[in-house]
């Protein structure tokens, strides 16, 4: 590892364990290369010296035979087959968690040596220049700060969890290596996501992160389905990647740098809430909405549940998605200058986080539940980042981190389960309907317990986690309404208060749908009487250890993990930790949108009204879900009727994709295909003016060869007719 | 030495290498009609011929090293001539060398084919030192008569006949309008003496004389028709496709030229005076033959009319050097002659040793595959149609002859940018034609019911080889040969006044 | 006496090549021929008058090559009769294109 | 390293050295050559025909790589300069000289040729001699056009390209091979002789005493034309390498010429070749009329095209059925971002287009090898005849991918370095246009992925495609390089970037300097005389 080593003037981590910071990404990085290796090595047959298939394919035949053979299974479309373990599988399983809890456990030690001295500045490593052209000089450079740092142990933590569930939960996979030389790939992207210290380098996680969900949604390409969805997820993320390139243009053209450090010192000059700031951000916020899956670009997540439920928890979950939420974040410094635009963040996150909840209301699938659901969360941390309350926002991100990824994880061993009970007699019924399951609370207890909690934290019942994020979110929101430089902006002549006060709303009854639809969720799961089929239900069964263990650590946390931020008024811990770890990057942002400690704008008693409305609606839509819901009516998926009217529309998520598809997608191919390729390239340039000339000389010869008719007579008098032409000429001058 | 051609032994110095040339003829023929008709008697002939035709170069070489001069007269001594006589004579050995093989292969034994051959260019020569249009009109008729009999040569050939009558129709009519400009030119200015029309177009302001210009306009006829200038070209295709073919690449290349040296030296001798009365005519002449020329040789079946056509644009190219109307092109249009005759005799070399008897196997298509029977011949085909293309390196010398009639058409006192621009597009077009046979050659499988191809003659081999390494190395050296043609641009009108002016301009425009 | 004379040669040139325009056979074209080089003859003869022999000496010329070269052409229509026994250029087109 | 080439004097004969090494290879194979067709008893000396080719061209890598260490980027001059005598009588030299932008496009071509020479090891089955003499021939024009300081040399140098790969295209192509080649040769020689005369008009016009002079150091120091001339002779030049580019319109001989081209052929044609033309615009277009280049109407126009380029050839691309047409487009649309970096004219994304030129080369060059691999063994270019194969050969399918993605321009291979620093530095002259090029960046995901994915993903229903045989030592041993590069160039192209700098300054400066002095000789009348073009 090259270290040109700029001197980082004195910094309290200089020469501590700090300065093995770039181990944190290189680590996974490594376990990438070893079980990429080991996949491709193990699938790669050799073939012959001369490939032409007229002579040289019968030895190559049986192999390839055979992988196909073996990948057929894995093709089958759903996660869990009973055929025999990959034959690396033992060593692919020690090395992929090994590397990432290795890397957690230096995250933490460097974590802990971040506590101990006091860093107002971020610690700045440059490894080589990258891109050095004149005055744009982008380096390889590593950013750690209180932030970043927050980023990379939840993304370590949770991310080890995950991989030691996959090792249970993908054993029997035949891409097996493969799929955890994806799952590091992803990790060190993310990382070097959450680690770079420019907004290019940023930028080299963003997209890879996007790669790799691209690869694992696509991970059984064998359906095309996945495979559309795989795609579908990378250029939608390109659109959102197209407004953040925009973004970083414009910041290079007006301030001449692209580190944060230096586009953080040269804020300040740019006009408060001028054009040009305004537009950075909303360009930036479409990259967040592409990557975060906000309005209109969130038609991606629901699809990406195609891929394996680990990767959908850890990815399309807690890490990844939640990348946009960071970004806003790490820019609070542009976003709290541009007050128009962080109302746009905060209107749009609040509109996706009603929208999307509404949608999770009708969906059968438990993980298309769970995908809205994630959408709605997300839309609250951008309603959060985007009133500027930065701190809630991450705040709300970390505890969605543990709870949404438990409820991924219960989820995918409720499946685990279904799918070894359908497989076992040869059902082909969908192991994922939950009008399939119902009453699974007797067969998996341990699962059914942890996911309640994760359920009444989401909801935002006290005192698990959910509920503090979720408040300080809504509190925050309610209180830049009354006075903020948010509240005295307006937006399409709509004055900010007012918008900020509707965004509450939205806030406020989403939590009420998110109740709602998850309790559905639980009881259809977990309660009322089994459908799965007499026959399967003798095969319905807990999930390993290796699977149910990780559950138990995020069950934990996501009851204990509003502790980290404690609001000032519920004085059961200690006050605000994450508020103190997170002001030295995010403070002064926060400070000035809020016209510095808007704190005491509203009293501790409103406080208490906004808590006791949060928790009342919450516990409201608890109680309707379990007054309304029937889990006796339901019948499986294959005899159930399809919806009618509004309930449809949801079902169909509002039939936003088909619209997508017939106004931009359809059109687009067909004027590409029929008008630009046929008609001009073909017809008109290729055609008429290339191939026509060049017809048109031809033809011309052959009239002149015609002339030419042998008859000598003719020649002659061609003769005459130039000698009067050439008489002409000279004489009429 | 400076010849004074008024003493007549002077003149007979001066004349030397021509007498030279049509002295040995004249014996030669008596030798060749002496013996009886064979294959033998045909091709020894044909030897004495070429050994004839060397002499003469090494006398003119002979000349050259002495750089002769001459004082004003009905001849000129000057590198001009000389340049465009050896050029001649290389024309003449190579269609001799074809012609042995050609005439086996055809069962032609008269040994006088050769003989006539060399008359032929001793008219040439004529042509080449004339500088008097009575010379003048005697150089092209000696040249012509020879040529009639030699397009019908071949006596069992009933196109051959064919092309031999049209060209004689037709040349012998050319010929009266060449006259009627003779005799108009002559009333205009009182003489026939090129040095002295010019003196006196220059000195009195002829340039809107009538009787000059219809008599200008009656020359460009003459020489336009002899060197196949659109629309007087309609003789050419089928008088190239008739003749044997290496008599066709005798006219293409030989006959051309010697047309051409004496249209370039009459022109600028005698009518650089009056530019505007002619430059109008000549630049729509070289444009209508190029284009002509080049548009119906696409669509052309055989690869004799092909070449036909391709030389008729060839005159256009060459014509642009006239129209610049300045001494110093005459370089490059020397320099072109020498790049056309090489590859015109390579091109007709590779015809002359795939063609069958009866003149058969004529047709581009036949050609197909030769790649892969005959590699080096479809190589230096290549080379060849490459080098009438005018493309760099590969084309070789090719390319260089059409660069420099490019820039002097650019350098000339009044640019002809229009011009270049218009020989370059034709030329693109006339890609279309030469690359056909390259792609025939190289690109098309050979067909099952293709007749193989002879075995080449000796004599063919031997040009066809010169005539590629030629090009190839005077593609990327030209030096020598630019410096050496460079020299040829010393045509200069000689202003020497004289006393009969006063007697011209009255008559010049007559009661 | 000159403008006359000159006339009198471009009315003979023009006959002759009218006479080439119109006939077809092959003999009558050549004759035509023959006469237009007569008229140019016509003309240098009455240049000759006032710029001495010189016109007269390129008649002699004329007439002589005229001469060799009605042989030449004589013997090639012979030859094409040979193979058609006919000298009428309407049908003589094999070679065209 | 450079101690040691001082020692043994390199800079005085590399350049030379490069133009004529693969010349005596191309000699030796076709005297080896032999007229039989047979391919049975051949193919002994086919065998060796290949090793000569390889090692031929291996030898030229390897002499060439010298230039990397022995050039020195703060000399702005020119490197390793050769001036002779050619043909006096016309003012025309012999000079050969390289700058960072040349550096690094000989580079870029002897990395490309020995692999291209694996790369139809077995593809190649009749007139193997002929074929690799073609491509050795090719080689010294190739590289002749990145050296030549002398107008006239370098139109020589840009024509002798043309006729190998007439070759190339002509007998070693696909079933339309006939129609494409005439089409490529046609089509670029036509504006090619226009540039000729317009060469010819700046030689005499700079020239002395009746001799041009066609020395480029002089003729860009010598910019006192009319501005209506200027546009003319632009035009020409523009004309010809709009023509290689391939700019939009002009760029339709492409498709046909990469779809039947042999694979070596297109990857030439798509890695090299059409460097020449945007090579050209940097190298000449802009240095020798800088007033009418920048003139803002023509500027304006080009940039246009060029955005056009990027979107046209990202849809067409989307809609093709054959995958070697598909690259073809693409080539069309990267080579669209090229041009814009060159007209927005700042050293970012001049530097950026550079980098595109190199990128470009390598990640076209690799797809078009990667498909003439399955096609060898599938002999069907249409993605349709697809699907799934991912499984069947997973090292093809991993190539596939990584060389793909580098081609969307994933952050971290080399693809993105370049659009990047195009787009970053074209943003502040044209902010506008550079927002809808940066939309391609979209596009290329969509048709690439797209393609890719009925490649190697979705179902694998097709009987013919179960056995298809993984790829072998020799091709994955060919790709590695490639990998490298990519990965390379993406992670730290600063070597690079460095190398090209200065040129790059330099051209923006001289040229920017230029338009200024031309800027008050006549910038109205040149738009005039637009207008009057457009007549």
């Amino acid at each position: 590892m090259m270290l040109l080593q700029i001197a980082t003037q004195a910094h309290p981590l200089a020469g501590t364990v700090a300065k093995w910071v770039w181990l944190l990404p290189l680590l996974p990085f490594l376990g990438f290369l070893i079980n990429g290796g080991i996949s491709l090595f193990s699938a790669a047959h050799v073939g012959p010296s001369d490939p032409d298939m007229g002579h040289g394919h019968d030895d190559s035949h049986g192999d390839a035979h055979a992988i196909s053979e073996a990948e057929d299974h894995g093709a089958h479309g759903d996660d869990h087959h009973a055929v025999k373990p990959h034959r690396y599988a033992g060593i692919v399983s020690i090395i992929g968690p090994l590397v990432l809890a290795a890397s957690f456990v230096l995250a933490f030690m460097i974590f802990t040596t971040m506590r101990s001295v006091d860093m107002t500045t971020p610690f700045i490593q440059r490894y080589f220049s990258w891109m050095p052209v004149g005055t744009l000089q982008i380096d390889a450079a590593i950013q750690l700060d209180q932030l970043s740092m927050l980023m990379v142990l939840v993304i370590t933590g949770v991310g080890t969890l995950i991989h030691i569930f996959s090792v249970g939960y993908m054993r029997e996979d035949p891409g097996y290596p493969r799929y955890f030389a994806y799952l590091n790939l992803f990790v060190f992207f993310m990382l070097v996501l959450v680690l770079g210290a420019n907004y290019p380098v940023l930028f080299v996680g963003w997209e890879g992160v996007g790669l790799c969900s691209y690869l694992l949604i696509g991970f059984w390409f064998s359906e095309k389905a996945n495979a559309d969805a795989g795609k579908k997820a990378f250029i939608v993320n390109r659109i959102g990647d197209f407004g953040f390139l925009i973004a970083m243009f414009l910041l290079f053209s007006n301030i001449g740098v692209l580190d944060f450090a230096g586009v953080k010192a040269a804020a300040p000059g740019l006009a408060f809430g001028g054009a040009l700031v305004t537009a950075i951000c909303l360009f930036m916020f479409l990259g967040c909405a592409g990557k975060s899956a906000q309005i209109p670009l969130y038609i991606w997540l629901p699809d990406a549940m195609a891929g394996p439920t680990p990767v959908s928890a850890l990815i399309h979950a807690a890490t990844m998605v939640t990348a946009g939420v960071y970004l806003v974040a790490r820019s609070s410094f542009l976003f709290s200058i541009a007050p128009v635009a962080s109302l746009v963040v905060a209107l749009i996150g609040g509109l996706t986080a009603l929208f999307a909840a509404t949608i999770g209301l009708k969906q059968w699938d438990i993980k298309k539940v769970l995908a809205s659901s994630t959408v709605s969360q997300l839309g609250y941390m951008f309603v959060g980042v985007g009133v500027g309350a930065y701190t809630a926002g991450m705040f709300h991100l970390m505890t969605h981190a543990f709870f949404k990824a438990l409820l991924f994880l219960g989820s995918g061993s409720v499946i685990y389960a279904m799918h070894a009970a359908y497989h076992h007699t040869g059902s082909h019924e969908d192991a994922q309907d939950m009008r399939n399951m119902g009453g699974l609370r007797k067969y998996m207890p341990i699962t059914w317990g942890l996911m309640w909690a994760a359920t009444l934290a989401i909801a935002g019942i006290p005192p698990f986690s959910g509920f503090f994020s979720k408040d300080s979110i809504l509190g925050a929101t309610f209180e830049r309404a009354g006075h903020s430089t948010l509240a005295d902006a307006s937006l399409f002549g709509i004055p900010g208060s007012t918008l900020l006060y509707l965004i509450y709303v939205f806030g406020v009854a989403a939590a009420f749908l998110t109740a709602i639809y998850m309790t559905r969720m639980m009881i259809y799961t977990f309660h009322g009487p089994n459908r799965t089929g007499s026959a399967e239900e003798s095969h319905l069964h807990e999930a390993p250890w290796v699977m149910t263990g990780p559950l138990v650590v995020l069950g934990v946390l996501s009851v204990v993990g509003g502790w980290f931020n404690l609001p000032a008024i519920i004085p059961i811990g200690k006050i605000g930790v994450l508020d103190g770890w997170l002001d030295p990057v995010v403070g002064e942002a926060t400070r000035r949108v809020a016209e510095a400690g808007g704190e005491a704008a509203h009293g501790a008693s409103d406080e208490l009204i906004l808590i006791v409305v949060a928790v009342a609606v919450a516990v409201a839509g608890m109680a309707l879900a379990f007054a309304r819901l029937k889990p006796q009516t339901l019948v499986p998926a294959s005899q159930s009727p399809e919806e009618e009217g509004f309930e449809r529309v949801l079902a169909h998520k509002y039939y936003v994709d088909e619209a997508y598809e017939a106004a931009v997608v359809n059109p687009t191919y067909q004027i590409s295909k029929r008008v630009l390729w046929r008609g001009i390239d073909a017809g008109l340039i290729d055609g008429l003016l290339v191939n026509g000339s060049s017809a048109l000389m031809r033809g011309f010869g052959w009239v002149g060869s015609r002339i030419q008719s042998g008859a000598v007579g003719t020649y002659a008098w061609v003769l005459v007719v130039g000698v009067l032409a050439v008489l002409g000429a000279v004489t009429l001058r | 030495m400076t010849f004074d051609l008024s003493v007549p032994s002077q003149l007979m110095a001066a004349f030397a290498p021509d007498m030279l040339l049509m002295g040995g003829a004249m014996i030669l023929l008596l030798w060749a009609a002496w013996r009886p008709e064979s294959e033998a008697h045909q091709r020894s002939v044909g030897v004495a011929s070429i050994v004839l035709c060397v002499t003469v170069i090494i006398a003119i070489a002979f000349y050259i090293a002495r750089g002769d001069s001459s004082l004003p007269g009905i001849i000129a001594v000057d590198n001009f001539r000389w340049t465009a006589d050896i050029v001649f004579l290389i024309a003449t050995i190579g269609t001799i060398a074809l012609s042995m093989d050609y005439n086996a292969k055809e069962g032609i034994t008269a040994g006088e084919s050769h003989v006539l051959l060399l008359l032929a260019t001793s008219g040439m020569m004529t042509l080449a030192a004339a500088r008097d249009l009575m010379i003048v009109f005697l150089g092209i008729e000696i040249m012509s008569v020879a040529v009639y009999v030699l397009a019908g040569l071949n006596r069992r050939s009933e196109k051959s006949a064919e092309g031999a009558l049209k060209y004689f129709l037709l040349g012998a009519f050319s010929t009266a309008f060449l006259l009627y400009g003779i005799a108009l030119v002559y009333g205009a200015t009182g003489t026939t003496n090129l040095t002295l029309i010019g003196t006196r177009v220059a000195q009195v302001g002829l340039s809107s004389n009538a009787m000059l210009v219809v008599g200008i306009a009656m020359l460009i006829i003459g020489f336009g028709f002899k060197v196949a200038l659109a629309p007087f070209h309609m003789w050419a295709p089928d008088v190239y496709e008739g003749a044997p073919t290496p008599i066709t690449a005798y006219m293409a290349a030989a006959v051309k030229a010697a047309a051409f040296a004496a249209f370039m030296r009459v022109w600028l001798e005698a009518f650089s005076g009056v530019t505007s009365s002619w430059h109008g005519p000549i630049w729509w002449l070289a444009v209508a033959t190029m284009v002509v020329g080049n548009l119906i040789a696409l669509s052309q079946k055989n690869i004799k009319r092909m070449l036909a056509y391709s030389s008729i644009a060839h005159a256009g190219y060459i014509l642009v050097t006239i129209a610049t109307s300045t001494t110093a092109s005459t370089g490059a249009f020397m320099f072109y002659l020498i790049a056309y005759t090489l590859a015109t005799f390579g091109a007709f070399g590779v015809i002359v040793a795939l063609e069958r008897d009866g003149a058969s196997q004529l047709n581009i298509e036949d050609y197909a595959g030769l790649w892969t029977v005959r590699p080096w011949l479809a190589s230096a085909m290549a080379v060849f149609m490459l080098a009438l293309l005018g493309f760099p390196i590969f084309g070789g010398i090719g390319f260089f002859a059409k660069y420099w009639i490019i820039q002097s058409a650019l350098q000339a006192p009044v640019p002809q940018t229009k011009l270049a621009i218009i020989l370059v597009l034709t030329s693109v077009v006339s890609a279309g034609y030469y690359l056909y046979v390259v792609m025939v050659m190289f690109m098309r499988p050979r067909k099952e019911d293709a007749l193989p191809f002879l075995r080449t003659g000796g004599w063919t081999k031997f040009v066809i080889g010169a005539a590629a390494i030629l090009i190839l190395i005077l593609g990327v050296l030209p030096n020598s040969v630019v410096r050496w043609t460079q020299r040829s641009n010393n045509v200069v009108p000689v202003a020497a006044a004289t006393p009969q002016i006063t007697a011209v301009s009255n008559v010049s425009n007559p009661r | 006496m000159l403008a006359e004379s000159l006339a009198l040669s471009a009315v003979l040139f023009t006959i002759g090549v009218i006479g080439v325009l119109t006939r077809r056979n092959a003999i009558i074209i050549f004759m035509c021929v023959e006469l237009m080089l007569n008229a140019v003859n016509l003309t240098f003869i009455a240049f000759s008058r006032y710029y001495g022999a010189a016109g007269q000496v390129f008649v002699v010329f004329v007439m002589t090559v005229a001469a060799a070269e009605a042989a030449v052409g004589l013997a090639i229509i012979i030859s094409i009769f040979r193979h058609r026994q006919s000298v009428n250029l309407q049908n003589i087109n094999l070679l065209r294109g | 390293m450079e101690a040691f080439l001082q020692s043994i004097g390199y800079d005085s004969w590399v350049l030379p050295a490069l133009l004529i090494i693969p010349l005596v290879g191309a000699i030796i194979l076709l005297g080896l050559s032999q007229t039989a067709d047979s391919d049975a008893e051949l193919s002994g000396s086919n065998a060796r025909a290949r090793v000569i080719a390889f090692v031929v061209l291996l030898i030229e890598f390897i002499v060439s790589a010298g230039l990397w260490w022995s050039f020195n980027p703060a000399n702005t001059g020119w490197h390793a300069a050769i001036d002779s005598q050619w043909i006096p009588m016309w003012g025309i030299r012999f000079t050969l000289g390289i700058d960072g932008i040349a550096l690094m496009m000989i580079l870029l071509t002897t990395f490309i040729m020995p692999l291209t020479v694996l790369g139809s090891w077995t593809s190649i089955k009749k007139k193997v001699h002929a074929y690799f003499a073609m491509m050795m021939i090719l080689t010294s024009g190739m590289l002749g056009v990145f050296m030549a300081r002398d107008l006239f040399l370098f139109y020589v140098m840009w024509e002798v390209m043309l006729v190998p790969m007439y070759f190339i295209i002509g007998i070693w192509g696909g079933e339309r091979r006939l129609y494409a080649s005439i089409k490529f040769f046609i089509y670029t020689m036509l504006p090619s002789l226009l540039m000729l005369v317009a060469i010819l008009y700046l030689g005499i016009h700079a020239g002395s005493g009746g001799t041009p002079n066609f020395s480029y150091d002089n003729l860009v120091s010598h910019p006192t034309l009319a501005p209506r001339v200027a546009l003319w002779l632009f035009g020409a030049f523009f004309a010809a390498f709009a023509v290689k580019v391939p700019m939009f319109p002009f760029h339709t001989w492409l498709p046909d010429a990469h779809v039947e081209a042999p694979t070596a052929g297109s990857v030439i044609l798509a890695g090299i070749m059409l460097k020449m033309g945007t090579f050209g615009f940097l190298r000449f277009a802009l240095p020798l009329f800088p007033g009418t280049a920048m003139n803002p109407t023509v500027r304006a126009v080009i940039v246009t095209l060029a955005v056009i380029g990027i979107i046209y050839g990202a849809l067409v691309a989307m809609v093709q059925p054959d995958f070697k047409k598909l690259v073809a487009y693409s080539s069309v649309s990267h080579l669209g971002f090229v041009m814009l970096g060159i007209f927005a004219l700042t050293l970012q994304s001049v530097q950026g287009a550079l980098m595109i030129m190199i990128n470009h080369g390598i990640s076209t060059g690799a797809l078009f090898l990667l498909i003439g691999m399955i096609y060898e063994r599938r002999h069907s270019r249409a993605i349709e005849s697809y699907g799934g194969i991912a499984r069947v050969v997973p090292v093809f399918a991993a190539l596939l991918t990584l060389v793909s993605l580098s081609s969307i321009g994933l952050p971290g291979t080399n693809g993105f370095v370049g659009e990047f620093l195009v787009l970053v530095g074209a943003f502040k002259p044209y902010p506008v246009f550079t927002t809808i090029a940066a939309t391609g960046v979209i596009f290329a995901a969509v048709y690439l992925l797209w393609a890719i994915q009925r490649i190697l993903f979705n179902p694998l229903d097709k009987k013919e495609n179960e056995h298809i045989p993984d790829l072998n030592w020799r091709e994955i041993g060919l790709m590695v390089p490639f990998i490298i590069v990519i990965i390379w160039l993406g992670v730290y192209p600063a070597p690079v970037l460095r190398r090209m700098e200065p040129s790059a300054q330099k051209l923006v400066t001289t040229v920017t300097q230029g338009a200024q002095l031309g800027a008050q000789a006549g910038a109205p009348a040149v738009a005039v005389s637009v207008t009057g073009a457009a007549r």
